[in-house]
């Protein structure tokens, strides 16, 4: 971690997604329906950091992603580049925006325009943002490939020619060929067989030493997060229940859910078996988040507080901030599940 | 949302449509070139006469004042009087509704019994030489025009053969399956066509749907196994495109009935183009319009009962 | 690792026939591409393959069944079938195109823009969309014909104005799939602008069920204009359309039967072929390891 | 010449049979149409499938022989007209009833007439504009003439001028006149005519049966009609009808199509009949100074249209589009079957000589023409190929424009056209009515052409008062050879009625005037 | 003891191969294992391995769509051997199956009821008000609270947790002696997965079944099954109990896998990978499948192939280098 100044601060996010209502719904006067997708989620990226970020499918982990990528508009709440609001930006000032974070996705498949050979990509990617006068583009587009690890070979060819583990490299090499300060990869290697997950992430870290990247690094892999993050968020239901040293969270975590979490995923060692599943239930729908606390129902230490009142993001100690009522006396006492 | 309210919000749907279907009708019908009153009156007409047909007609009337009456009159069940049958619109195609209805069920039965089976076993000896020539033959029907199965049909089922008649509708239910077996039998063959298509297609892929995978690793029997969860499946994509299909359906009444002499709305839609009879377009247009959306409508229900994701979601 | 890395790039492919070519090479699209490439040559150049005027009567030949003279036969005004038939490929193929091309091209247009823009265009189409399927698509037509007036411009006309509604829906409905792709996104990241996505990105892979349809649509153009024609409505005679070679020859089908059999089977061949094409383009369309 | 029949006749059988087979009664006949009927009343019926279905259901004071030109008694048993022409007294046969029993009285005649003669009702009352008043009498009635009339008795054999019951019409429901009638249009009603409506299905079929009371005899002595029932399928489509023919399913089918005739007539269990029509084909050429546009009209003299006439080759017409069953037209005004048409021979024979020379002289060379022909009609798309072709040979371009009925009625009307195609058929057998809707300027501006010819006119008025028949047919002779060299038309062809009839058939006709008479058909076991 | 003897299940040299647009595609190539009663096997690979593919050749799916050869030994009889008619009487009663995707592998259609009692009608003689009763039976013996009441739910009316539990609970309707898994829990999230990997393994200690567990999971396999089988391209490389595979694995290939696994390695330093991608599988090197991304390959790895041999007490493994290949996994 090189500079601890904030690149990015996400304030109070908030996105929820209307449902289309019907005429007849609407003649009955139902209320709208609403995924409450992001309800407050606030946290600072630092230049050079990784933040990683973790949840269960369906916690708005991805819709914040997109939401600093601004392929999604938030309904409230403010994004900050360097001190700048970004919503406040003129377009052009939007377009450096988009220029400087940039994001890679998931699907290996739906990643690339099926029909562009990789020096068109990089190509149209230059040229847009004017990265390079055109005769240098050429001469360009090699260094991006040998900085993702691909043969010169690869540039005349189209996307299907590639495995998954190769069209990352691409996806990262587009976003790279803009120069961006910040990469926001979401679930970038899910898709991808562990060990060609590897060769990806061992490249993704590789690419941020030499380039000084600030990443948020989304997935819902535990292990992988933790391997490459500085930092990481825990989300739950559209709001950050934890956020803390990597290290730290991992292996003293302050949250129930983020205990249940780790306690959930299943270790290597077949002598570290548990008999009993770590958490009861399942995630509630967006559509109807809890009152107080999202996690109360599932919380095996959940108080009429937990199901009142919500909980603030709070630091416990200089490490880490956890929204939980009962944080410090659950780093007192002993874990007990009921 | 339960099967009632289901419907209800359909119906509901359907209301701004109407009120631009008919907008469109009615814009449609007054482009039309030529003076209603001169194809009334025929050639032998005096100006005086045609005059007196005009005031009748309201055609002089300003132009958003037809329009207003034409919904207001069409709203009370009132379409106009009809100049080439000089009969109420809504007389005349209430009479004829019953044969367009049963020629097109007809087709609609026919394409089923032709294309369902063979979609079936198409399917299942997936490009096999069986899937081949059945896919071929129904190919050759698509490129077939309509008039031209029917005349072939007429010339020699009909005329020469004489297994069917040649044309009409006859007075009871066996003689109308009878009278129109032949031209059901000509719209069904394009219907038939893009049925077997789709449902081939839906029920290669249906094989294949992991659902399908697990009810046979049950130990389910083959026909429970196509009959319970293929076929039901298979069928929601082959009801919507059913369902869309009923304008080609029509259309091709249209042509059939003119050819087969089959008295119904079509045959009428193109004698009142010919005749310039604005109040029966106008009328049958809606008609068509209204019986295409009513079975939008059912296809609507049927898919809702099929699949409980659109009913109780 | 680097040089591990840059190995496996080069992953083992067999020298073997491009697929896009292997898909070309199926009998169905071979077919297909015979019967259209002759029926393309026949309506470009219907006067080298003609033996005769399509127009001019022969008194002294009414009539006259298939025969050296004449291979399909003569008509009722001693017509050569077989040169009719052929100007007939112009007329038809004609119709093939003109009645589909700026359908397609409207249709693919706004279909594109209420896909991507969504919104109140987009409601407003979906209006659109629902009145016009709630017509059939034949009334619609020759309420439109009638409106114009009858022959094959206005015929054109017609079928754009209701036609372009299907292309923009199978448009719109394709450019939304591709829309829930990541590189459409991508595409927004990285900063691009709409149209660019639109039409550089979106569009060509939403291309290939559309070229399909065009091709279908083609071949129902054909009938289409052959029903018009027939009910009087399309090209009108002398003109040789098939539709009216079949109506002129309907008359006389029992005892001049290659009056109406020969446009028949040219009908079919041609729909067949597009249809045959149609089927294989979806093939070699498609990019590779998309399906 | 003809003459003109005055005297009263006596009641004799006017049967035009002239079978060896002796008739045979009972069965029911099932007949193809190509429209079907709408309103079968003497007084709005205005389509052809209406006229001509009116006296099936509808007799008539008089009668036309079935050569259209011979008036012989109906239901009056004899007319007599006052030598000023002023007083027209017919005697109402003894004896006649309605198909319900009824008697059919002066009184009924008597309403009928003046229904007739209403100007707000249908659109024939013209006809009988010369009527003054009507008076019923003990044995029949009295028309009072406004004027001498020469075409009332004619009018009076006419199917507007048919009898029908005034009971019936006070019973009948509706407010006017038009809604009683429609209303009548039913089973039951009251008839005067061969027929009583059996059923209808509107647009699709209707059944007339046998009226009981009807007065006429057949062969045997008995009443007529021989048959039972006749049915009426209506298919549009020629060759459908024609299938159903084939089939048997059908007993007769009516508008054969010309190119159909000879195949027909080849098949032993078909009797292909051709029917002397009163059915003129031809097309009213613009005769007007300039053209719609403004611009001059190439066709505005004499000698042009005559060329554009002498350039096209009847018989070629004949033989392409009526398949040899037409023949030339012999009279400018009328079908050679109608009264007063002279025959000097088939008009503006095929000369292309002289209409080069005339196409020459009157400055028609290099003219483009637009020749308005009917959508969808094979007929009209031939004759245009062939008058492109004849009239190329005289210099002059054709070009082709294509629309629908009521896009040409609509052009007729305003004289935006060159030339198109238009035909005609007598709907009283009388030249009257022809000869002023083809040249009489204030009737339509001589059919759409414009042509105004002052002595015409004056002609034609003057003939509509004369009774005597010499003076009126010199005035017919003039106003055919004024009208022939104006030549405002082209004289193309007559054609017959072509109905096919299965062989078994025997004694249908459809008279010049088009009118299906089904009373002495029958039908041979 | 002899493995003979507790053998449920034995495959001897399955073979799988697809005929795709004139390709042979071989996706199970000559594999043999065992399933002795009770106990709980992981198969696992990486996708395209033929895991799933060996599953569905041994219960008679596959024969569909390819060419399935070898033998399926089921209580000493070959599967392979019956007829598809003769088949249905073991599927889904002695031996059932769950797949991957809760959401695609229910019938959409049909009420969870109606495809639980379809499975009893097949195989038992229960009336249907018993069939009831064992259905409702059912889903509360997998954890659905108020069976009663969903018996006429539809699959999309329950979470997707819960829609495994229903199609676990529609597969043990018969009591079978062997459950085949394919990757049960990778749709699921961690906590869901955790949830359904505890029933499954009470339900198999409860009733006594079998199961075949395929995964790509190696945490999965850790937390368990009793005995792994590790596939690649085809064939098994490796197989053993679970503790000998994972601590002392003996195969370049599953060495490979485990150390990609970021778990015990300092954070943000180099994974261990494996390279390359695996082979075409109608392009299968002659040799060892693995040979080419393997680093110690050499020239007889490329010629000819490495039988399974068995290593050591309870682990079998096929590679030419045994001894050399061997490498103690930091534990």
């Amino acid at each position: 971690m090189t500079n601890q100044a904030p690149v990015l601060q996400v304030e109070d996010l908030h996105l929820h997604f209307q449902l289309k209502r019907s005429l007849f719904d609407a003649i009955q006067r139902k209320p709208l329906r609403k995924v409450k997708a992001l309800n407050g989620v606030s946290l600072e990226v630092k230049r050079g950091e990784t933040l990683g970020i973790v949840g269960e499918s369906g916690c708005g982990k991805s819709t914040l992603a997109r939401c600093l990528a601004r392929l999604y508009e938030a309904d409230k709440g403010t994004i900050r580049y360097d001190g700048h609001e970004v919503a406040a930006k003129n377009a052009a000032d939007l377009r450096e925006y988009n220029r400087k974070v940039q994001m890679m996705f998931q699907d290996p498949y739906s990643s690339l325009n099926p029909r562009m050979t990789v020096r068109q990509v990089l190509t149209e990617a230059l040229r847009v943002h004017n990265m390079r006068p055109p005769e240098q583009i050429n001469d360009r587009i090699a260094e991006l490939l040998d900085l993702v690890r691909l043969p010169q070979d690869a540039a005349d060819k189209l996307p299907h020619e590639f495995s998954g583990g190769q069209r990352q490299r691409i996806a990262i090499a587009r976003a790279l060929s803009v120069e961006p300060e910040v990469l926001v990869a979401d679930e970038l290697v899910s898709a991808l067989d562990v060990s060609v997950q590897a060769q990806v992430v061992n490249l993704l870290l590789e690419l941020q030493e030499k380039l000084h990247l600030t990443i948020l690094f989304v997935a819902h892999d535990l292990r992988l997060v933790r391997h490459v993050s500085h930092r990481v968020a825990v989300i739950y239901l559209g709001s950050i229940v934890e956020i803390g040293d990597s290290e730290e969270l991992f292996n003293a975590p302050k949250h129930p859910y983020s205990k249940a979490l780790l306690a959930a995923a299943p270790s290597l060692d077949p002598d570290k078996r548990h008999t009993r599943p770590s958490i009861s239930g399942e995630l509630p729908s967006p559509l109807n988040v809890p009152k107080g606390c999202a996690f109360h129902a599932r919380c095996p230490h959940a108080s009429d507080l937990c199901r009142t009142e919500i909980p603030e993001l709070r630091a416990v100690d200089e490490l880490g901030q956890v929204a939980c009522h009962h944080a410090e006396a659950l780093l007192s006492a002993p874990v007990l599940i009921k | 949302m339960s099967s009632l309210s289901y419907l209800v919000s359909r119906l509901l749907q359907i209301i701004p449509t109407f009120l631009l279907v008919m907008v469109v009708i009615f814009l449609l019908v007054r482009m039309l070139p030529g003076d209603p009153a001169i194809a009334m009156a025929d050639a032998k007409a005096t100006e005086a006469q045609l005059e007196l047909i005009r005031q009748k007609l309201g055609l002089n009337e300003p132009f958003f004042m037809q329009f207003f009456y034409f919904v207001k009159n069409t709203l009370s069940g009132d379409m106009g009087t009809s100049i080439l049958l000089k009969a109420p619109v809504l007389d005349v195609i209430i009479e004829r509704i019953p044969v367009t209805a049963f020629l097109t069920l007809y087709a609609v039965g026919l394409s089923i019994l032709i294309a369902g089976p063979l979609a079936f076993v198409a399917a299942l000896n997936k490009n096999g030489m069986l899937d081949i020539a059945i896919r071929s033959s129904f190919q050759v029907g698509l490129s077939t025009p309509v008039f031209y199965i029917g005349l072939l049909l007429l010339t020699f089922l009909a005329a020469s053969l004489r297994l069917f008649p040649v044309g009409g509708y006859g007075t009871t239910f066996l003689e109308h399956l009878h009278h129109l077996m032949l031209p059901a039998l000509t719209v069904a063959l394009y219907t038939s066509a893009i049925i077997m298509r789709n449902l081939r297609s839906a029920v290669i892929e249906v094989l294949d749907a992991e659902y399908v995978q697990f009810a046979r690793s049950k130990g389910l029997s083959r026909s429970v196994v196509l009959g319970r969860h293929v076929l039901r499946n298979a069928l929601i994509s082959t009801v919507t495109l059913l369902g869309l299909s009923i304008g080609a359906l029509m259309s091709g009444t249209l042509v059939t009935e003119t050819v087969f002499a089959v008295p119904g709305l079509g045959r009428l839609m193109l004698e009142a183009i010919f005749a310039r009879d604005y109040p029966l377009i106008q009328g049958l247009t809606l008609t068509f319009a209204v019986m295409v959306s009513l079975v939008f409508l059912f296809t609507d229900m049927v898919q809702a009962w099929l699949d409980p994701r659109l009913r109780l979601s | 690792m680097t040089q591990l890395d840059t190995l496996q790039a080069t992953t083992p492919q067999k020298p073997k026939l491009h697929p896009r070519v292997k898909a070309l090479l199926r009998p169905g699209f071979l077919l297909g591409f015979f019967i259209l490439s002759s029926s393309i040559i026949l309506a470009v150049f219907p006067g080298a393959f003609a033996p005769y005027d399509p127009n001019a009567f022969d008194f002294m030949a009414i009539k006259q069944p298939p025969s050296w003279a004449h291979p399909f036969g003569t008509d009722n005004l001693g017509r050569d079938t077989l040169s009719r038939v052929i100007w007939a490929y112009q007329v038809d193929m004609q119709i093939a195109f003109f009645a589909t091309f700026f359908a397609m091209v409207i249709g693919v247009i706004v279909g594109s823009l209420v896909a991507y823009h969504g919104g109140i265009a987009d409601v407003l189409f979906g209006r659109v969309v629902d009145v016009t399927i709630t017509f059939p698509f034949l009334v619609l037509v020759i309420a439109v014909v009638a409106v114009l007036g009858p022959g094959l411009t206005n015929m054109y006309v017609a079928v754009t104005l209701v036609q372009w509604v299907y292309y923009a829906r199978l448009t719109r409905a394709e450019i939304m799939t591709q829309m829930t792709s990541d590189y459409a996104s991508a595409g927004r990241v990285m900063g691009y602008s709409s149209p660019r996505i639109i039409f550089r990105h979106l569009l060509p892979n939403a291309m290939t069920p559309l070229i399909t349809f065009w091709m279908t649509d083609m071949a129902l153009a054909i009938l289409l204009g052959s029903s018009l024609g027939y009910l009087g409505l399309g090209a009108q005679p002398p003109q040789a359309e098939w539709g009216v070679l079949i109506a002129e020859g309907r008359n006389f089908i029992t005892t001049a039967w290659w009056m109406s059999l020969m446009p028949g089977i040219a009908i079919v061949l041609t729909g067949l072929g597009f249809s045959l094409v149609g089927d294989s383009l979806a093939d070699v369309l498609r990019p590779r390891g998309a399906s | 010449m003809k003459t003109f029949l005055i005297a009263a006749l006596a009641g004799v059988s006017m049967l035009a049979i002239n079978s060896a087979q002796a008739v045979e009664r009972g069965g029911a006949l099932t007949f193809a149409r190509y429209d079907d009927s709408n309103l079968v009343d003497p007084v709005y019926a205005d389509r052809n499938p209406d006229i001509w279905m009116v006296t099936n259901l509808y007799d008539t004071l008089l009668r036309t022989k079935a050569d259209g030109r011979t008036i012989v008694p109906g239901l009056a048993s004899g007319y007599q007209v006052s030598l000023d022409g002023k007083t027209v007294t017919l005697t109402l046969r003894e004896g006649i009833k309605f198909s319900d029993g009824s008697p059919i009285t002066p009184e009924d005649v008597k309403f009928s007439l003046e229904r007739a003669t209403n100007p707000d009702f249908g659109p024939w009352s013209g006809l009988l504009g010369s009527v003054e008043s009507i008076t019923a009498t003990e044995s029949g009635v009295t028309l009072a003439m406004k004027n001498p009339d020469p075409t009332i008795i004619s009018i009076l054999a006419t199917f507007n001028t048919a009898i029908v019951s005034k009971a019936a019409f006070e019973a009948a429901p509706g407010a006017t006149d038009q809604e009683k009638a429609t209303a009548l249009f039913a089973a039951g009603t009251p008839v005067s005519g061969p027929f009583t409506l059996k059923e209808r299905t509107r647009g699709s079929t209707m059944t007339f049966s046998a009226n009981p009371h009807y007065w006429r005899q057949g062969e045997d002595g008995k009443a007529l009609p021989y048959l039972d029932e006749v049915s009426f399928i209506v298919i549009p489509d020629d060759a459908t009808r024609i299938l159903k023919l084939q089939a048997g399913e059908v007993n007769g089918a009516e508008f054969v199509p010309f190119s159909r005739v000879a195949e027909l007539e080849a098949d032993p269990a078909i009797n292909m009949e051709l029917y002397p029509s009163t059915r003129i084909i031809y097309a009213p050429i613009n005769s007007r100074e300039t053209r719609a546009d403004g611009s001059a009209n190439p066709m505005a003299t004499n000698e042009a249209r005559q060329a554009l006439n002498y350039a096209i080759n009847k018989d070629a017409l004949i033989q392409l589009i009526t398949h040899g069953t037409g023949q030339p037209m012999t009279s400018p005004l009328m079908a050679s079957t109608t009264q007063l048409a002279h025959d000097g021979g088939p008009l503006f024979p095929y000369d292309p000589a002289k209409a080069k020379e005339l196409a020459a002289a009157s400055g028609l060379e290099g003219a483009e023409i637009t020749l308005t022909t009917l959508a969808g009609s094979s007929d009209d798309a031939t004759l245009f190929a062939a008058i492109q072709q004849m009239w190329g040979a005289i210099g002059v371009s054709v070009k082709v424009e294509q629309v629908d009925n009521a896009t040409r009625g609509a052009k007729n009307r305003s004289g935006e056209f060159d030339v198109h195609t238009y035909g005609w058929v007598n709907d009283v057998n009388d030249p009257a009515q022809v000869a002023g809707w083809l040249g009489y300027y204030p009737t339509r501006k001589a059919v759409g052409t414009g042509w105004n010819n002052a002595e015409f006119n004056a002609l034609y008025e003057a003939s509509n008062t004369e009774i005597d028949p010499e003076k009126r047919s010199e005035q017919y002779l003039r106003m055919q050879e004024i009208y022939r060299d104006a030549a405002p038309l082209l004289f193309l062809y007559e054609t017959p009625f072509a109905v096919a009839l299965s062989a078994n058939v025997n004694g249908y006709l459809q008279t010049p005037l088009g009118n299906n008479e089904f009373s002495s058909a029958w039908i041979a076991k | 003891m002899s493995n003979q003897q507790k053998s449920l299940l034995q495959v001897r040299d399955l073979t799988t191969t697809f005929h795709s647009k004139g390709r042979v595609l071989r996706a199970v190539d000559g594999i043999s294992f065992d399933v002795r009663a009770g106990e709980v096997l992981g198969l696992v690979g990486e996708s395209g391995s033929g895991k799933s593919i060996t599953l569905r050749s041994i219960i008679g799916l596959a024969r569909d769509y390819g060419t399935v050869e070898g033998k399926v030994y089921w209580k000493g009889e070959d599967l392979l051997a019956r007829s598809e008619t003769q088949l249905r009487s073991i599927r889904g009663s002695q031996i059932s199956m769950i797949f991957q995707e809760p959401m695609t592998s229910l019938n959409p259609l049909l009420t969870v009821g109606l495809q639980i009692e379809e499975n009893l009608k097949a195989h038992t003689e229960l009336e249907r008000a018993a069939r009831k009763a064992r259905a409702i039976e059912l889903l509360d013996m997998v954890g659905i609270p108020s069976a009663a009441s969903r018996l006429k739910d539809f699959p999309h009316q329950f979470s997707g947790g819960m829609r495994q539990r229903v199609m676990i609970a529609i597969a043990l309707a018969s009591n079978p002696k062997l459950l085949l898994a394919d990757e049960p829990t990778t749709a699921l999230d961690v906590t869901i997965q955790d949830q359904i990997l505890q029933l499954l393994l009470s339900l198999a200690k409860d009733l006594n079944m079998a199961i075949v567990l395929v995964t790509h999971d190696l945490g999965v396999v850790a937390q368990t099954c009793d005995r792994v089988a590790v596939m690649y391209a085809g064939r098994l490389v490796e197989t053993g109990s679970v503790r000998d595979v994972l601590k002392r694995p003996q195969h370049p290939y599953t060495l490979g896998l485990l150390k990609s696994v970021p778990e015990n390695i300092p954070p943000r330093t180099p994974l261990y990978s494996v390279p390359g991608t695996p082979p075409a599988l109608d392009a299968l090197p002659q040799g060892c499948a693995f040979a080419p991304r393997c680093l110690k390959a050499e020239d007889v790895c490329m010629k000819s192939k490495p039988p399974l041999l068995v290593i050591d007490e309870g682990i079998s493994s096929a590679c030419h280098f045994l001894e050399v290949a061997r490498e103690e996994v930091p534990a």
